[in-house]
């Protein structure tokens, strides 16, 4: 079988999951949609290493393949067919979407074992990995959009997965309306790059733009800008994030597997799969390097004060996907994907163990609540202190590894990219912090009575209640269902966290650098045609690079440490000496203030407004008012005729003939 | 040729005067004789203007048969006069006075500037037109949809005179409850149980 | 013997029958007056087709008739029915038409 | 295989008035089984057609009115092949619905469906724009009455307004269209109203000028835009449902149909002069029917300014004067067809699980028990937004990247238009199917026969999803050639030089 084979067999497994869970969810007994749906991206993950072996098969310069399966639509230039493209960016991106989700799968068995919406979980969560991994395969524009829509859909079915809950649909409708934004600056792109190149096909693109636009032309760079739109959309960079914390109402494997691991991973994808593009307009991959570091210093500032606990690593995700779209925009295409990887792996752990908690906390999220988990839940702190020693870049852990050697690439550029770098720095020293804070604050101290009640053998069992407002949840439904599952207690749940935890630990070694560079050698044939492909810092230079990193990492910790083990009161004394800069914090800078004065309230006053004055005074009133005065006015007249005497009419009818003769006459004559 | 004009004015004349004397004539039983003779004199011009058939049925299906039909009427509601009232209102001064002006412009159109194209002796005539068998054979061939249609015309209207005028029961014994009207003008023709 | 004497003719008799159709409230001789506004429009019929030498308008002036015959046969119906419900005979009367 | 199109455009009149004889309860099923054998009858026309031939197919072409040159012409070609079929396709699920629900006077109101139906067809097919007249205003007989005689609410105000509008609009067409045919008629000529000839002869362009207004009004009174559109809350409120979704779904593109096959190939000069004008209009109606309809509370209403919007696009797409934008306009009106008809079935379906409720704060909820009626409700709402994925995306990426290619300002404020629409829709799925229960709802999940009457519609949606080239490949070559000479203008060169030769001539 060809590559291509390989790849639509990637997509079909998943699709096939979705019919059955979904056409099927009156007659699946018990957890059978679940089996089937893990089974399913199972699937999918080995047709992707089937892909793997293919490509790496192809001839190293030659190493893609397309195919399409039928003509989508083609009308004058416009042509797209439904149509795949393997190569090795693509089957990277597809073995991380489908073994990260398979484990999620297998952990949400357990998870949501007592929903009313078991089947439906899955179809939906079938349904976002196919949608994925279109995404990823696409060989076109057009379905790159598809499939970049179809996980919005997903991630908005999912956040109000709990659609009983006005948090969850709220939260659900703005990733949805954001998505849409990002879809829109894509369809843009999509036909400015159709407008000059008249080509909508990934390899017919590429090969034209290099002839059809000159360096940093205003068209290229408006379309790289509006590619970063889109890109950012899903990302949730700066300034369209908003919807990503809200969006941790979902269910927390939804959170592990969307708003972690894969689908606000897309951005970065995105970038580099059109890096032939944006090394044609260097200012917009300059723009996409300092929104990235800008969220990156942002979130992570952010992250330090939220009590959320999903939240706290929600901000997290942001500020790690900063590095990532800093590593694609500064030509570190192998750099950043590295860390893709890495945070997919350590991020969807730290999200497993979060759900692992709240689940023992019976829904709570707060981290003011929590404390003292590490007696009662072994094995969910091991994994998760795993976890955040990798998202804190702890040494020769594999997050260590893919920070860094962004941060190295980035300095390596020179000039004001080294500013960048240096901030990347600082957002890692903050990184260290804010991770083992969750980790202190949730596994240290004096056990709460839930993890007392958890190390006697009882789960806690609270009154179900909606975590972001406190509201009683609508029983009659059962959402988010009685049961809470720990890891400790559930097999699923810990056959899903013991390989992310160790891939989280050792998965550095596919980029050590001078030593390995495995991902950096399978990634080359889709970047070999960068102009900066030659262009990597030494290994020494890294390894100085690690070395610093490294420090800071520990350091960060040790300060982590000593603010909420050694001296726990620290905190609330800086919080109450500098409180507006805590309340600026704490309210996320203020952006969804501002969204809602920019955006939200003046389309609703136009609403209003044109519900109230132009639809009652000018269509009502002067349009159709106008129009039924004038019908009015006629039949006023035509009544004052009708008077119903017999008589009239006649002489009405008799004063008509002689007009009509008299006409006639005068035209005749 | 004379003769034939002498016809024609005689005729025309009578036809005229019957014609006023429908519209002048204060009581309807005078108004419905008047019509009679103002039809015969119609026939005898239809006559003149080689329409044999058509003269006979007028004399025959119209003179007789209608306007018996209508005495009949009159005499069953009683034909009692309409006084000359004077005529309040625009309808009885425009009336008449667009009446006018509509003859005005027809005679101003026939003899003045309409016809010129016309040959007005008429054409050539060929032996039996307009008798009883020309017009016969068109009305069964070319015509036949027309005739046919006429026909249930009459059907229907003969059925629905006979729905129309029929002795409705609820209402008759509803009716006297009403009785006369006293707040209408007396002068019109009115229903005296 | 011209024609046209034939058409002036019948449009006076229309001209008398419109004015009557137009004065006189009894619903009865309002019929007769339709009656003669048909009948002139019969003449007009005939002097055309002798005219024309074409017997069609002969014929027209036969439906014509027939049309007035229905006319009559309603009318008459409906003054019947007026008389037997009571209601004054006038046409000013009837004017349930009003707008 | 020969198809006759007389007899696809008086089977349901036909059956109607078969209806009629029947007994009382039987209407419904001889209505409902003509409405059936319309649609095998177009999809059989479908799989015939002939797609790589540009002219009419199946035509029909008998002398009517002689005198007056108006012709009995029926023909279809791409542009109207899949307004047919979405008229044969709306009927059926409209009738089924009607039939399998208690109405008073049935022989009638069935009928009227019937008739409904006829008419919409002839409007659809004819080639002659006399016999297209006479269509279009028989289309409002039928429905007139069904508004004003099985509607709800305030009735009569609504039909009141509905019929002044669009009669209006319509006298104000008859009058353009005699002005059209007796100025088009050469000296000596033979007055004539049918399309072929017109688009032969030429009018002067000051005349084109105020003809082609005269039709837009009409038009734009049909489909409705902004500021048109003064009948449409009353009127939407008041209609029964399955009326309401032919209402909206069929109806409303005849207006625009009429764009693409009168006013541009007859008119070009004329329609070249308004574009901006009309365009304007599109634009403004896509923001404004968005906002209204995002501030709506009856369920009715959103979906009856979302209609507004979409419409927008479609009259964008076609005065954009480029040949993807008419394409994506032909696409759109199939698809916006597609999807409003579900979607009414589906509000009616919701006021009766809230007793009647079509405020959004009377639903919510409905969801839980009633999740089959939930899906087809998301697959329908995420079309209806034109979610990447669905036909509707397409064409409404064919019409933005046709308006992007001259107009690209007015395309890019269109694209607001977009992510509006993601906001009603979602926000309209999310408050009946979501959230708390409303207090009177009952729910309950969708019965077989109304799934009867909806599920084929959205497995439709699904599939032209998958492959909307079907459409595409078999209307593009007609679309093409409507739009040639008023494109053609638009680009700087002369109309009649570049319209290309038809067919039998």
């Amino acid at each position: 079988m060809s590559a291509t084979s390989y790849g639509w067999l990637v997509l079909a497994f998943p699709l096939a999951g979705l019919l059955v869970t979904s056409l099927g969810w009156r007659v699946l007994p018990g957890r059978t949609a679940g089996w089937i749906a893990s089974g399913a991206i199972l699937g999918s993950f080995l047709a992707s290493l089937g892909a793997l072996v293919q490509v790496q098969d192809l001839p190293r310069e030659e190493r893609h393949a397309v195919d399409s399966i039928w003509t989508y639509a083609a009308t004058g230039d416009f042509d797209v067919e439904v149509g795949i493209f393997v190569d090795p960016l693509a089957v990277f991106m597809c073995l991380v979407v489908s073994g990260v989700s398979f484990l999620i799968h297998v952990y949400s068995i357990s998870y949501v074992s007592g929903d009313h919406g078991f089947a439906r979980f899955f179809a939906y969560l079938n349904y976002f990995v196919f949608s994925m991994l279109l995404l990823v395969l696409a060989g076109n524009f057009i379905l790159l959009i598809v499939g970049w829509a179809f996980v919005g859909a997903a991630s908005y079915l999912l956040i109000s997965f709990w659609y009983r809950r006005d948090t969850a649909t709220h939260a659900g409708i703005k990733a949805f309306v954001m998505n849409v934004i990002g879809d829109v600056g894509l369809v843009i792109a999509a036909f400015l790059i159709l407008n000059e190149t008249g080509q909508l096909d990934y390899l017919g693109v590429f090969e034209r733009a290099p002839e059809v636009f000159a360096q940093n032309d205003g068209t290229i760079v408006a379309t790289c800008l509006l590619l970063l739109v889109g890109a950012f959309a899903k990302s949730a960079q700066l300034p369209l994030h908003t919807w990503l914390p809200d969006a941790m109402e979902g269910p927390t494997p939804v959170s592990a597997l969307i708003h972690a691991a894969t689908m606000v991973t897309a951005g970065v994808y995105l970038i580099a799969r059109t890096f032939p593009l944006f090394e044609l307009a260097p200012t917009a991959a300059d723009i996409g390097a300092i929104i990235g570091t800008a969220t990156l210093v942002f979130a992570a500032t952010v992250a330090l004060v939220q009590t959320d606990l999903k939240r706290v690593i929600a901000y997290s995700t942001m500020s790690q996907i900063g590095y990532m779209v800093l590593g694609v925009s500064v030509a570190a295409y192998s750099a950043g994907l590295f860390h893709l990887m890495t945070h997919a792996f350590f991020k969807a752990l730290l999200f497993m163990g979060a759900g692992s908690v709240i689940g023992a906390m019976a829904g709570i999220q707060d981290m003011d609540r929590m404390g003292g988990f590490r007696k009662a839940m072994p094995f969910t702190f091991v994994t998760f202190t795993i976890g955040a020693l990798a998202l804190a870049a702890f040494p020769f852990t594999s997050g260590f590894f893919s920070k860094d050697e962004v941060l190295a690439y980035t300095i390596n550029r020179g000039g004001g990219y080294v500013v960048l770098a240096l901030a990347g720095y600082f957002g890692a020293a903050l990184t260290g912090f804010y991770a083992f804070r969750m980790v202190f604050r949730v596994f240290g101290g004096e056990p709460v009575p839930e993890a007392k009640e958890l190390e006697g053998g009882h789960a806690a069992h609270g009154e179900p209640m909606n975590p972001m407002t406190g509201e009683p949840e609508d029983t009659d439904v059962g959402f988010p269902g009685p049961e809470h599952n720990v890891a400790e207690s559930s097999p699923p749940m810990k056959f899903a966290m013991a390989p992310l935890a160790f891939l989280a630990l050792v998965a550095g070694v596919v980029g050590i650098p001078g030593v390995t560079d495995t991902l950096e050698h399978f990634l080359e044939p889709t970047f070999e045609s960068s102009r900066y492909i030659d262009d990597h810092p030494s290994a020494g230079a890294e390894w100085v690079g690690l070395a610093a990193g490294g420090i800071i990492s520990v350091a960060s910790i040790y300060v982590a440490y000593v603010f909420f083990v050694r001296r726990r009161g620290i905190t609330l004394e800086l919080r109450d000496r500098f409180p507006k800069v805590h309340a600026f914090l704490f309210h996320k800078w203020y952006f969804d203030e501002l969204y809602d004065a920019v955006f939200v309230r003046p389309t609703a006053t136009a609403g209003a407004f044109g519900r109230r004055v132009v639809e009652t005074d000018f269509v009502q009133g002067f349009i159709v008012g106008g129009t039924t005065g004038i019908v009015r006015a006629g039949t006023s007249f035509a009544r004052a005729i009708q008077t119903g005497f017999l008589r009239a009419y006649a002489l009405l009818l008799l004063l008509g003939v002689a007009g009509l003769v008299l006409y006639f006459l005068l035209a005749s004559s | 040729m004379w003769f034939e004009q002498l016809l024609f004015f005689i005729a025309g004349i009578g036809a005229l005067a019957g014609a006023l004397g429908v519209v002048l004539l204060r009581n309807p039983f005078y108004s419905v004789l008047s019509l009679v003779g103002h039809l015969l004199a119609l026939a005898v011009l239809f006559l003149l203007l080689h329409a044999e058939f058509l003269a006979a049925g007028q004399v025959v299906v119209y003179a007789g048969a209608v306007m018996v039909l209508y005495l009949f009427v009159v005499a069953y509601i009683g034909g009692s006069d309409e006084p000359l009232r004077p005529e309040s209102g625009a309808i009885g001064v425009f009336g008449p006075l667009f009446a006018a002006a509509v003859g005005a412009e027809l005679c101003i159109a026939f003899i003045a500037s309409g016809l010129k194209a016309l040959d007005t002796q008429g054409a050539d005539l060929g032996a039996g037109f307009g008798a009883p068998a020309a017009i016969g054979e068109l009305l069964l061939t070319t015509f036949l949809v027309a005739f046919e249609a006429a026909s249930f015309l009459l059907l229907v209207a003969a059925v629905g005179a006979v729905v129309l005028a029929r002795r409705r029961r609820g209402l008759e014994e509803e009716g006297p409850a009403v009785g006369p009207r006293s707040d209408l003008p007396t002068d019109t023709m009115e229903v005296r149980a | 013997m011209d024609v046209v004497w034939f058409l002036v003719l019948s449009a006076f008799i229309f001209v008398i029958g419109a004015a009557g159709v137009m004065t006189r409230r009894n619903p009865l001789v309002v019929l007769l007056c339709l009656e003669l506004m048909l009948n002139a429009g019969n003449l007009a019929l005939v002097g055309f087709s002798r005219m024309h030498g074409n017997e069609a308008g002969q014929i027209f002036a036969l439906i014509v008739m027939v049309i007035a015959a229905c006319e009559v046969v309603i009318g008459l119906g409906i003054i019947v029915a007026m008389y037997r419900n009571r209601l004054p005979i006038d046409v000013d009367e009837m004017s349930e038409l009003r707008g | 295989m020969t198809i006759h199109l007389s007899i696809v455009l008086f089977l349901p009149l036909a059956a109607g008035l078969v209806g009629a004889v029947l007994p009382r309860g039987m209407a419904r099923w001889a209505v409902l089984a003509g409405t059936v054998a319309v649609l095998a009858y177009a999809i059989a026309m479908i799989a015939d057609f002939d797609s790589a031939a540009g002219g009419l197919q199946y035509e029909t072409n008998d002398q009517w009115i002689e005198e007056l040159g108006i012709r009995y012409q029926l023909g279809v070609d791409g542009l109207n092949l899949f307004m047919v079929l979405l008229t044969a396709i709306a009927w059926v699920p409209c009738t089924l619905w009607a039939a399998v629900r208690e109405q008073d006077r049935p022989k009638l109101f069935f009928f009227y469906m019937g008739l409904a139906e006829t008419a919409v067809l002839g409007a659809f097919m004819a080639q002659d724009l006399a016999l297209f007249i006479v269509f279009f205003d028989l289309m409002l007989v039928p429905f007139y009455f069904l508004i004003g005689g099985w509607g709800t609410g305030d009735r009569v105000r609504a039909t009141t307004k509905f019929v002044i509008y669009t009669l209006s609009g319509s006298l104000l067409m008859l009058a353009a269209a005699i002005a059209l045919g007796v100025l088009a008629t050469p000296d000596g000529g033979q007055l004539s109203f049918s399309l072929e000839v017109l688009e032969q002869r030429s009018v002067p362009e000051g005349t084109q000028h105020w003809i082609v207004l005269l039709f837009a009004l009409a038009f734009f009174v049909k489909a409705p835009l902004f500021p048109l559109h003064g009948w449409v809350p009353e009127t939407y409120r008041s209609t029964p449902i399955p009326v309401l979704a032919l209402l909206s779904g069929v109806l409303s593109k005849v207006g625009v149909y009429g764009f693409l096959r009168i006013v541009l190939p007859v008119m070009p000069e004329g329609s070249q002069h308004w574009q901006e004008l009309f365009i304007v209009i599109a634009v403004f109606s896509i923001l404004y029917g968005s906002v209204l309809a995002f501030s709506q509370d009856n369920v009715r209403l959103v979906v009856a300014y979302s209609s507004i919007a979409q419409l927008g696009f479609i009259v964008l797409g076609i005065f954009a004067l480029d040949d993807e934008g008419a394409q994506g306009a032909v696409l759109q009106m199939l698809n916006h067809g597609l999807v409003v008809v579900p979607l009414f079935l589906i509000i009616g379906l919701v006021a009766a699980r809230s007793g009647g409720g079509e405020s959004l704060k009377e639903l919510g909820g409905m969801a839980f028990r009633a999740p089959v009626l939930a899906a087809l409700f998301l697959i329908t709402t995420f079309a209806t937004l034109a979610m990447p994925g669905s036909a509707n995306f397409i064409g409404e990426v064919l019409v933005l990247f046709g308006s992007f290619e001259d107009k690209l300002v007015y395309g890019i404020v269109a694209s607001v238009g977009v992510v509006l629409a993601a906001v009603y829709m979602i926000r309209l799925f999310q408050r009946v199917m979501h959230n708390r229960v409303g207090p009177a709802v009952r729910s309950r999940d969708i019965g077989g026969l109304d799934l009867a009457a909806t599920a084929p519609l959205v497995a439709v949606i699904v599939a032209l999803g998958l492959y909307p080239q079907f459409v595409v490949e078999r209307t593009e070559k007609t679309t093409f050639q409507q739009i040639a000479a008023a494109k053609a203008l638009a680009d700087g060169g002369e109309a009649r030089a570049a319209a290309p030769a038809r067919q039998g001539e």
